[in-house]
């Protein structure tokens, strides 16, 4: 670490904590010794724990960390809007240049003096753009909102200025879409506008908390690419929260690193991409950068090249009807003549954006969905085939046994009211597939083999951590020695170097107990690194499948491209958003 | 005290009965407001709207003044009794106040033959009805003959029954001739049913008539009604204060009409009212009277002790309401005014001596077991707990007051002995016992019966019942008491399914011979031998039943009294009657009830005090309200 | 990369069941936990109304009608002058006023009548069967008056009356839910569990049922109970007329849990675990809405007391001798009684605080019926 | 458009619902023993009044009591379908002509109603959400639910009672003596707005818990939303913020409680109208049961019926109309 690091990154856990932060040019917010705490019912959670940053005008400040690492309460403390917690202690001073700087953090939560601040020269955005936005206000009303709560103009003048800046965002037909509600706009509008309300006052500061974390891939890159430019026109200085290396690597000036509301390293850019100094600094780039190696190599033995499933012209759609007026909509085509054969001990990626209809083809193979026309043949253990889309399918309870699927929420997925023996035994429980008196050590047995102690069996769900859970839906699922698991996004929730480490524990099985795959993912990245062969699914149809390697180095299909282009690399030099 | 009262009262009467006799032509006073209109030329004078002879009313207390309105209040849409007992009462014959007379009223004269079988009343000259028109025996015989036909909307009242044939001598002249002689004909007139005959003007009423008007029918029809004869009904009948056209004698006539919608029922001075006072001014005093029609007892309490109500008794002067009124007298500027109560008890207990239940009907018609449970009453006890002390334990008999009181059959059996009625019970026979102490009828069942009580009449019933219960419990009958609605008691004991009936005392003072149910069985409302009475009252129906010697005695001698025409040949037969009715001792009575009272604001006039309280003499309407006036 | 990385830290023990966590939440709503003591005695001193009412309810006195409460003097003046600890209430002098037609009281100063605990009585059998012989509160001469909250028309004990109306007013409502719950869980379990064409007629009755005005409809039912039934059944048809309506929000409840569980992941996992429809339905959703279910049903019971003293008020359902709340509240429902013995509306503060309490209970358990919503 | 057939298939359905309605009211005024005749017999005799047995029977053929009730529903449902309501026996008028009379009145008191419920249910719903289990909530919210929990007659009768003893005025009614058959005017509305707030305050109190209970989950609901904090973001005030986003999102849902709110508002003013004596439907309503006037609590139960359907319809239509996630979704 070089001397000047050191003093504003502090290793507070062990250091004292009044370290004065020093000036810095041109810096236009400093926070020093921040701590914001959150009373739980057993006692004081230390969200924020003596952070201190400084952020330069015009300059992008990524903070990065994993969930629960405090990275959003640090963003918040800075507006000071964390109900139910605190600011403890600890000063965020706002420097606008040639004016006195505002200690934000010394200003009354609801006075007049920090509303000033807020919107005006300090805008933040949200990670969910839907909710956002208001539902029942028009988009342009808030902007407009916006624009008058700091500026003492008519109406119609600020109706003016909102359309200008939903040009600015790129918004189509702005004097439209003005009056038009945030339902009506699809992820990456919305985001559009929360940028464009962020931006009606032209502010010195943007705090852009997490904002792409909910879109796709592609719109992800639209959207840094337009605070990018923003950035660049209005001169502004960014605070970026994100958990996303890659995202990092793309927006970055400098960076913090936050773990349990600590600052463990912080830099320029480059300096912690190619020399990152803190272990877990170290494990989230290993992270990143794993996704871009294939698996080949992780899984022993041979493929065989008799297939298992053998899937034949899917189709599947869905006459929605929305709301209460039951309005009926155009028919959605979840699934169009989607084909594709899966050999045994195989994994076969399936990767889209959402509403390309991977989902569904999950939910299809394992009869929580009739499919409307086609079949899935499947090889059952005895060597007979079944059809698991056809009418006898899943009525067969004993096809469970065999057919597995692991799921994309790990708290959701697992019944908060059963412990986690009752958990991991209920299907050999109602499969008959263990006696009675074997079921425990049969339970402590798989958890041993999700590197999970035995001794949890007796605890809850609720105890257990995002990658801990996902541990015991895995055991849940390998408990019957199935032959075929559909993972459901089963990596999706999990921060960086978690889902790493579940993809490993899968892969080990995977050689371990000769699984077959079908692994579904919005991140190309988690399928190049799980499976052999990819399928990319749009709009219900497989536009392209193939070796992952070859489809990731030399993609046919245009829409792959675009998606591929638009994966952020954990690499700054690799940016093309930058100089 | 009771002796005092009563000679005042016929004092009172004898009065009023001779003062009426001796109207005299005189210069007459009116109301202001009518001599406005007078000298309008929107009426006529005063002397032209008054009958020839007035009826001169004498005060109870003093010459009143003209204008007010007296305020009370209706309960619910059918509460038409209280608009009877105060407008509404002008018979031919009206009882005098003190109830024990006859007097003309609405007819100058009247006589019978000596058989008592044909009354001619004589109507006075000029008198006309509201809108000016002269009132004559047509309307009367109008009345009587729609009234008489098979075309008559509801059902015929009795009295109205028993005329074969009404006819017009003259235009002032009616005659009435029965089938067959009675001797109650002039009081049956003179009761709440007396104006009947009285409230159908012609004129007015033959447009719903069928055989005057031919589109009566179809209008009815058109209108909702099931035809002329209850289009005709509705507009006229007594019972109905709808129609606020209908021209009337009364002192009032309707302006905003009693059709169970409007909020207030209000009425105003009728300017051809035939009454005066002895100074020659024309009656009532008042100009109109308002009723706020209400579907709570409360809000009247509340009007009433917030001296929003000027005089009234009906429906609020509970016993349990007046330590109320007694405070709320000087707030609400009133004072209680004392009732004679005209109930002689204040529980009738019926056991049913016609039951259709073999065993309970065996076991009620002895003598001994009926005794044994008037003995096992503490009747002292319930008149401390349920009338704070007020009133003496007292069987079904005549009040002190009244011309037939009976000392044994009101105080035969009254002391509370339960080692008496143990001792009877046991002598017929009922000597065995169950686990609980109850006694056993003769197939070693317990006998139990039940009691089915409605708190609707009086508050206190259900309570009576119970405390009733209890003592008897404690000699072994078990009595399961029911509070229920009363419809349902009511088509119980219509159909004769009751075990036993708890009532009021009806025919404790002048309304005894009319109405004599508890002394024989002689009506519907004869609920402790239901069969017995039809057999007198309707002989032919298939329920009626051979009563036993005792009470087909009573049935001759009431039979003698009702075709008697001499009072004196009335009261004889009256007391043979009671001396039966206390021989056999069919009803177990209670207690004697305490005097009613009702409440008066402090500046209204000639309020009576000490008035009977009954509906055949509908109170306050004999004392003539018409006197009624505010005080300065 | 080992099994103890960075993220394996256990935040909890982790072993709480549902029922902890939601008393652990519970515990937070004070109003609820204060509301649920509240209950927790109302229901004792109905379940021990022999023990805890002074007087037989039922039992009159012709001296004390409509007599006022007395106050319980802690101290007393022992021989010496000196005060000492005994509780005691003072006796009436009473006298009878014929033309009010009343008897007044005042207290009189001079009798001191001392109260002892548990001090012997009558013996009676507690709920029916236990035979005891003492009382939470006597005086030593049963003669002497003891009316703590005043008596009523016919001398009877208000405070005992009370207490024992609170056995029947507060079991109707229960009883009642129950009887609710049993039809709303098969309905609303049957409808949101299968959907379709059954679900679609249910909604569509219960949408009509829930159109219907209440008191007519309970009026008229009430109205036709066969009057020959006794006291006990009459009081069961009245808690299951007034679960006639009482069961169709339960079944909306049960039947929108039921819908949201559905698509829970868990649920589509034990479906892929195999598990039959019964086992899904008993083992995994039941579970997750019975806290729920008995939010819902606590604030249903406030609901069916209410109704139960409506009823009383138009004269219809429970009547005297059988005592309960509306019964009791039936004889206060007059200005007599509100001008001069307003200590008869004492059970309507005790349906007041039942109702009120109930609502806080049932808000707390409702807001604590999911422990692991965010 | 979309509005429209949506409120055309719900019409059509309400329409199958009034007639189900129809049969089951009709029913229930036969299910207690007797008929209007008996009922009417047993009331004179209890007031002390002498009855007059003999018209029974011939009555009862007149009025067609005597038919069976299959025949009796026929007869009074056609004609309800060509708009006749049938008779009223008690009051000798026609359905038509009673409810008429009333209706007016009896629908301004329970409109008053529940703009009361909702000005008491709003402040203390919206404050005990925002400031959750504080004191000032639980006092807030006991508050809101002591109307709840205090009996409606009760409450009527209590508040009949101190207005007298307080200031010496019966509120009975909605008018005094010398207004009740006036017609309307300046000085009749004052006298209106002097007694119509009693009988407002208890129907409001009755149901006010209920609308404060959902508002206060909503609102709990929705204060936790991030767009609450993308207010708060731009630097607008606290309350305002408040009122302007998550209170206005979570009013929506409450439109559509008008609908069901009815039959509490419904029910409780019958039980109020009866106490204070009000002129509109409920005392009529609970004298025609009584006295089994069958057309006439027929009818008045079906309309009260329809008129919760109709509430139930309005308040859902409202909803889409105020709702642009629901209008334009």
């Amino acid at each position: 670490m070089t001397p000047r690091e050191t003093a504003i990154a502090l290793e507070p856990a062990d250091q004292s904590a009044a370290v004065p932060a020093p000036e810095v040019a041109d810096e236009i917010l400093a926070i020093v010794d921040l701590e914001t705490h959150f009373t739980m019912r057993r006692g004081n959670l230390k969200a924020v724990d003596k952070v201190s940053l400084s952020l330069r005008a015009g300059d992008t400040l990524c903070v990065v960390g994993e969930s629960g690492s405090g990275k959003s309460v640090t963003a918040r403390s800075i507006l000071n809007i964390v109900k139910p917690g605190r600011i403890v202690g600890g000063r965020i001073s706002f420097k606008p240049g040639d004016d006195a700087p505002i200690h934000l953090s010394d200003l009354d939560p609801y006075g007049p003096a920090i509303r000033a601040v807020r919107g005006g020269h300090i805008s933040m955005i949200f990670q969910e753009p839907m909710s956002s936005l208001s539902p029942v206000h028009t988009i342009g009303s808030q902007i407009i909102e916006a624009i008058r709560l700091h500026q003492p103009i008519e109406k119609k003048e600020a109706r003016e200025q909102a359309i200008s800046l939903l040009k600015q965002v790129q918004i189509p037909d702005p004097e439209i879409a003005v009056d038009r509600y945030a339902f009506q706009y699809s992820g990456g509008m919305r985001q559009r506008a929360m940028i464009a309300m962020a931006l009606a006052n032209k502010p010195k500061v943007l705090i852009a908390d997490e904002p792409t974390t909910a879109l796709d891939v592609t719109t992800q890159a639209e959207i840094l690419k337009l605070i990018k430019s923003l950035q660049r026109d209005y001169g502004m200085a960014v605070l970026f929260i994100t958990h996303d290396m890659g995202v990092v690597a793309e927006m970055a000036d400098h960076v913090a690193v936050m773990r349990d509301g600590k600052v463990l390293e912080y830099g320029d850019v480059d300096q912690i991409f190619s020399r990152p100094q803190h272990p877990h600094t170290q494990d989230l780039i290993g992270a990143a950068r794993l996704m871009e190696s294939g698996p080949a190599a992780k899984v022993a033995g041979t493929l065989s090249e008799e297939p298992i499933l053998q899937v034949r012209n899917l189709n599947l759609a869905f006459g929605t009807t929305h709301g209460m007026l039951r309005r009926h909509r155009a028919v959605v085509h979840a699934l169009r003549d989607v084909s594709f054969d899966l050999r045994a001990g195989e994994a076969l990626g399936v990767v889209g954006e959402s509403g390309s209809g991977k989902t569904t083809l999950a939910r299809c193979l394992v009869g929580l969905y009739k499919v409307d026309s086609g079949s899935a043949m499947f090889t059952r253990g005895d060597g007979s085939t079944t059809d698991l889309c056809g009418r006898g399918g899943f009525g067969d309870r004993s096809l469970y046994t065999e057919i597995r699927m692991i799921f994309q929420d790990p708290f959701a997925s697992l019944n908060p009211r059963m412990t986690v023996e009752q958990i991991v035994a209920e299907p050999m429980i109602v499969n008959r597939a263990c006696p009675k008196s074997e079921l425990r050590s049969r339970v402590a047995d798989l958890l041993e083999s999700v590197e999970l102690p035995a001794d949890v069996m007796d605890r809850y769900p609720h105890a257990f951590s995002g990658g801990q859970r996902q541990r015991i839906g895995i055991a849940r699922a390998i408990a019957l020695n199935p032959r075929l698991v559909l993972a459901d996004e089963a990596t999706s929730a999990l921060d960086g170097s978690l889902r790493a480490q579940v993809l490993d524990l899968l892969l080990k099985l995977r050689s371990r107990l000769g699984l077959s795959f079908i692994f579904i993912s919005h991140d190309i990245g988690v399928i190049r690194y799980f499976c052999e062969r990819m399928a990319v699914m749009r709009r219900g149809e497989i536009v392209e499948i193939g070796p992952s390697q070859s489809i990731c180095d030399n993609p046919q299909h245009a829409y792959t491209q675009e998606l591929l282009a638009a994966v952020p690399r954990a690499d700054p030099k690799q940016s093309r958003l930058r100089g | 005290m009771k002796q005092t009262l009563r000679l005042t009262m016929v004092a009172g009467v004898a009065l009023g009965a001779l003062v009426a006799g001796a109207a005299s032509a005189a210069d007459y006073n009116e109301a202001p407001g009518l001599a406005a209109m007078v000298a309008d030329g929107k009426l006529p004078p005063v002397a032209e709207r008054l009958p020839v002879n007035p009826v001169v009313l004498e005060p109870i207390n003093e010459i009143g003044k003209y204008g007010g309105t007296w305020r009370s209040a209706l309960k619910g849409a059918g509460d038409v009794g209280w608009i009877r007992r105060t407008v509404a009462y002008d018979p031919l014959v009206a009882f005098s106040i003190g109830w024990d007379a006859v007097v003309p009223n609405v007819a100058e004269s009247f006589e019978a033959n000596e058989e008592g079988t044909v009354f001619t009343f004589k109507l006075r000259e000029g008198h006309k009805w509201s809108d000016g028109t002269p009132f004559t025996a047509h309307d009367i015989v109008f009345a009587y003959d729609y009234m008489t036909s098979d075309e008559y909307f509801e059902s015929v009242p009795a009295h109205i029954k028993n005329v074969a044939s009404a006819e017009a001598v003259d235009d002032l002249t009616v005659r009435l001739t029965l089938p067959e002689p009675n001797g109650l004909f002039l009081q049956r007139m003179a009761s709440v049913d007396g104006m009947q005959p009285l409230v159908y003007q012609r004129e007015y009423c033959s447009q719903f008539h069928i055989d005057h008007n031919p589109d009566a029918d179809a209008q009815a029809k058109a209108a909702g009604l099931t035809g002329w004869s209850e289009a005709l009904y509705e507009a006229c009948d007594l019972d109905n204060w709808h129609d606020a056209n209908r021209p009337t004698l009364f002192a009032w006539q309707p302006t905003a009409p009693y059709d169970g919608l409007s909020p207030q029922v209000t009425f105003e001075r009728n300017p051809y009212y035939f009454k005066v006072d002895p100074e020659g001014n024309q009656l009532p005093y008042l100009d109109g009277l308002s009723m706020t029609q209400t579907a709570s007892t409360e809000d009247i309490v509340l009007k009433a002790l917030n001296g929003e109500i000027d005089f009234m008794n009906r429906h609020i002067a509970s016993l349990s309401n007046k330590p109320l009124f007694f405070d709320g007298q000087e707030a609400g500027g009133f004072y209680l005014y004392e009732t004679v109560e005209s109930l002689m008890n204040t529980g009738t207990v019926q056991l049913n001596q016609n039951s259709e239940n073999p065993i309970l009907n065996e076991l009620f018609n002895q003598k001994d077991f009926r005794v044994a449970l008037s003995h096992a009453i503490n009747r002292q006890e319930l008149i401390d707990v349920l009338f704070v002390g007020q009133g003496e334990p007292w069987q079904a008999g005549p009040r002190p007051e009244s011309r037939w009181y009976h000392e044994r059959l009101a105080k035969q059996y009254t002391e509370y002995d339960v080692e008496k009625a143990n001792a009877l019970l046991d002598g017929i026979g009922l000597t065995e016992k169950d686990g609980d102490g109850f006694r056993l009828d003769k197939e070693g069942n317990r006998i139990a019966f039940r009691l089915d009580v409605t708190s609707d009449l009086k508050p206190y019933f259900p309570d009576l019942a119970e405390l009733v219960a209890t003592y008897w419990s404690e000699v072994g009958i078990d009595v399961d008491v029911r509070t229920n609605e009363r419809s349902f008691v009511y088509e119980t004991i219509q159909a004769n399914k009751h075990d036993v009936h708890l009532w009021v005392g009806d025919g404790g003072l002048g309304d005894a011979l009319l109405d004599p149910r508890y002394y024989l069985p002689m009506n519907i409302e004869s609920l402790y031998a239901l069969r017995w009475a039809k057999s007198f009252y309707d002989p032919s129906s298939d329920d009626a039943q051979e009563p036993p010697a005792g009470v087909k005695r009573q049935h001759e001698l009431y039979a003698q009294l009702q075709s008697s025409a001499d009072p004196e040949n009335q009261d004889a037969l009256m007391a043979e009657i009671l001396d039966i009715a206390a021989d056999e001792f069919r009803v177990i009575g209670i207690s004697l009830p305490p005097n009613g009272y009702g409440i008066a604001r402090n500046n209204i006039g000639n309020v009576p005090n000490l008035q009977p309280q009954a509906w055949v003499y509908p109170t306050p309407g004999p004392m003539g309200t018409a006197q009624l006036y505010i005080k300065d | 990369m080992t099994a103890t990385t960075v993220d394996d830290r256990i935040v909890a023990a982790g072993t709480e069941t549902q029922w902890q966590l939601i008393w652990g939440r519970f515990r937070r709503h004070r109003l609820a936990v204060f509301s649920g003591i509240v209950l927790i005695l109302l229901y004792l001193s109905a379940a021990l109304a022999e023990f805890i009412a002074p007087q037989d309810p039922h039992a009159f006195n012709a001296r004390f009608t409509f007599a006022p409460p007395q106050s319980i003097n802690l101290l007393d003046r022992n021989d010496e002058g000196r005060l000492i600890f005994r509780p005691h209430v003072n006796g009436y002098a009473v006298e009878v006023d014929p033309v009010a037609l009343r008897r007044t009281f005042v207290t009189d100063p001079e009798e001191k009548i001392p109260l002892r605990l548990f001090g012997k009585s009558e013996p009676y059998r507690l709920m029916g069967f236990i035979p005891m012989q003492h009382k939470l509160i006597t005086v030593e001469d049963s003669r002497t008056p003891l009316f703590l909250l005043g008596a009523d028309r016919l001398g009877r004990d208000v405070l005992s009356r009370l207490i024992h109306g609170t056995r029947i007013s507060l079991s109707v409502g229960l009883i009642g839910v129950i009887m609710s719950l049993v039809i709303g869980l098969v309905v609303g379990g049957l409808s949101g569990y299968y959907g379709g064409l059954f679900d679609l007629i249910v909604q569509r009755v219960i949408e009509f049922l829930r159109s219907l005005p209440t008191i007519p409809l309970w009026m008229g039912l009430a109205a036709a109970l066969p009057r020959d039934w006794d006291a006990l059944a009459i009081y069961f048809a009245v808690t299951i007329i007034l679960s006639l309506i009482g069961w169709t929000e339960l079944a909306r409840v049960v039947r929108g849990r039921f819908l949201a569980l559905k698509t829970e992941d868990y649920v589509t996992a034990a479906r892929i675990d195999g598990a039959s429809d019964l086992r899904i339905v008993m083992r995994h959703m039941v579970p997750a809405f019975t806290s729920h279910i008995i939010a819902a049903a606590s604030l249903a019971v406030p609901g069916m007391i209410l109704a139960e003293t409506a009823l009383s008020f138009l004269g219809l359902g429970l009547q005297a001798p059988i005592i309960s709340w509306g019964v009791l509240l039936q004889e206060a429902q007059n200005i007599r009684a509100v001008a001069t013995a307003p200590w008869l509306l004492w059970p309507g503060a005790a349906v007041i605080v039942a109702v009120l309490t109930m609502n806080f209970l049932g808000d707390g358990m409702r807001d604590a019926a999911d422990p692991y919503a965010q | 458009m979309a509005l429209l057939r949506y409120a055309v298939r719900r019409l059509l359905f309400m329409i199958a619902t009034i007639l189900a309605l129809s049969i089951v009211c009709f029913g229930i005024i036969q299910l207690p023993p007797g008929d209007f005749l008996t009922a009417k017999m047993a009331e004179m005799a209890a007031t002390g009044d002498a009855v007059n047995v003999d018209a029974v029977e011939r009555l009862r053929a007149q009025y067609g009591l005597d038919r069976p009730f299959i025949v009796q529903y026929w007869l009074w449902v056609s004609g309800v379908v060509v708009g006749d309501f049938g008779f009223s026996f008690e009051l000798t008028k026609t359905v038509r002509e009673v409810i008429g009379d009333r209706l007016g009145i009896s629908l301004a008191v329970e409109f008053l109603a529940i703009v009361v419920l909702w000005a008491i249910a709003l402040p203390v719903g919206i404050y005990s959400a925002v400031r959750q289990y504080s004191i000032g909530d639980v006092a807030a919210t006991i508050f809101g639910f002591i109307g709840l929990a205090i009996p409606n007659f009760l409450l009527a009768l209590l508040l009949m009672y101190i207005s007298f003893v307080a200031f010496g005025a019966t509120i009975t009614g909605l008018f005094s003596d010398e207004y009740m058959n006036a017609r309307w005017s300046f000085g009749r509305l004052v006298d209106f707005f002097s007694h119509v707030w009693a009988p407002v305050l208890v129907i409001a109190t009755a149901g006010s818990a209920q609308v404060i209970r959902i508002l206060r989950a909503n609102l709990l609901d929705e204060l936790s939303r991030p767009y609450v904090d993308t207010a708060r973001a731009k630097g607008m005030a606290e309350w305002r913020l408040i009122m302007r986003y998550p209170v206005r999102v979570a009013m929506n849902p409450l439109v559509s409680t008008i609908g069901w709110l009815l039959p509490t508002i419904i029910s409780s003013s019958i039980v109020t109208g009866i106490v204070l004596n009000l002129p509109t439907l409920s005392p009529i309503l609970l004298r025609s049961l009584l006295s089994q006037d069958m057309h006439l609590a027929g009818a008045l139960i079906l309309l009260m019926g329809v008129l919760t359907l109709l509430g139930t319809l309005l308040s859902d239509l409202l909803l889409a109309w105020i709702d642009p996630r629901i209008r334009m979704a």
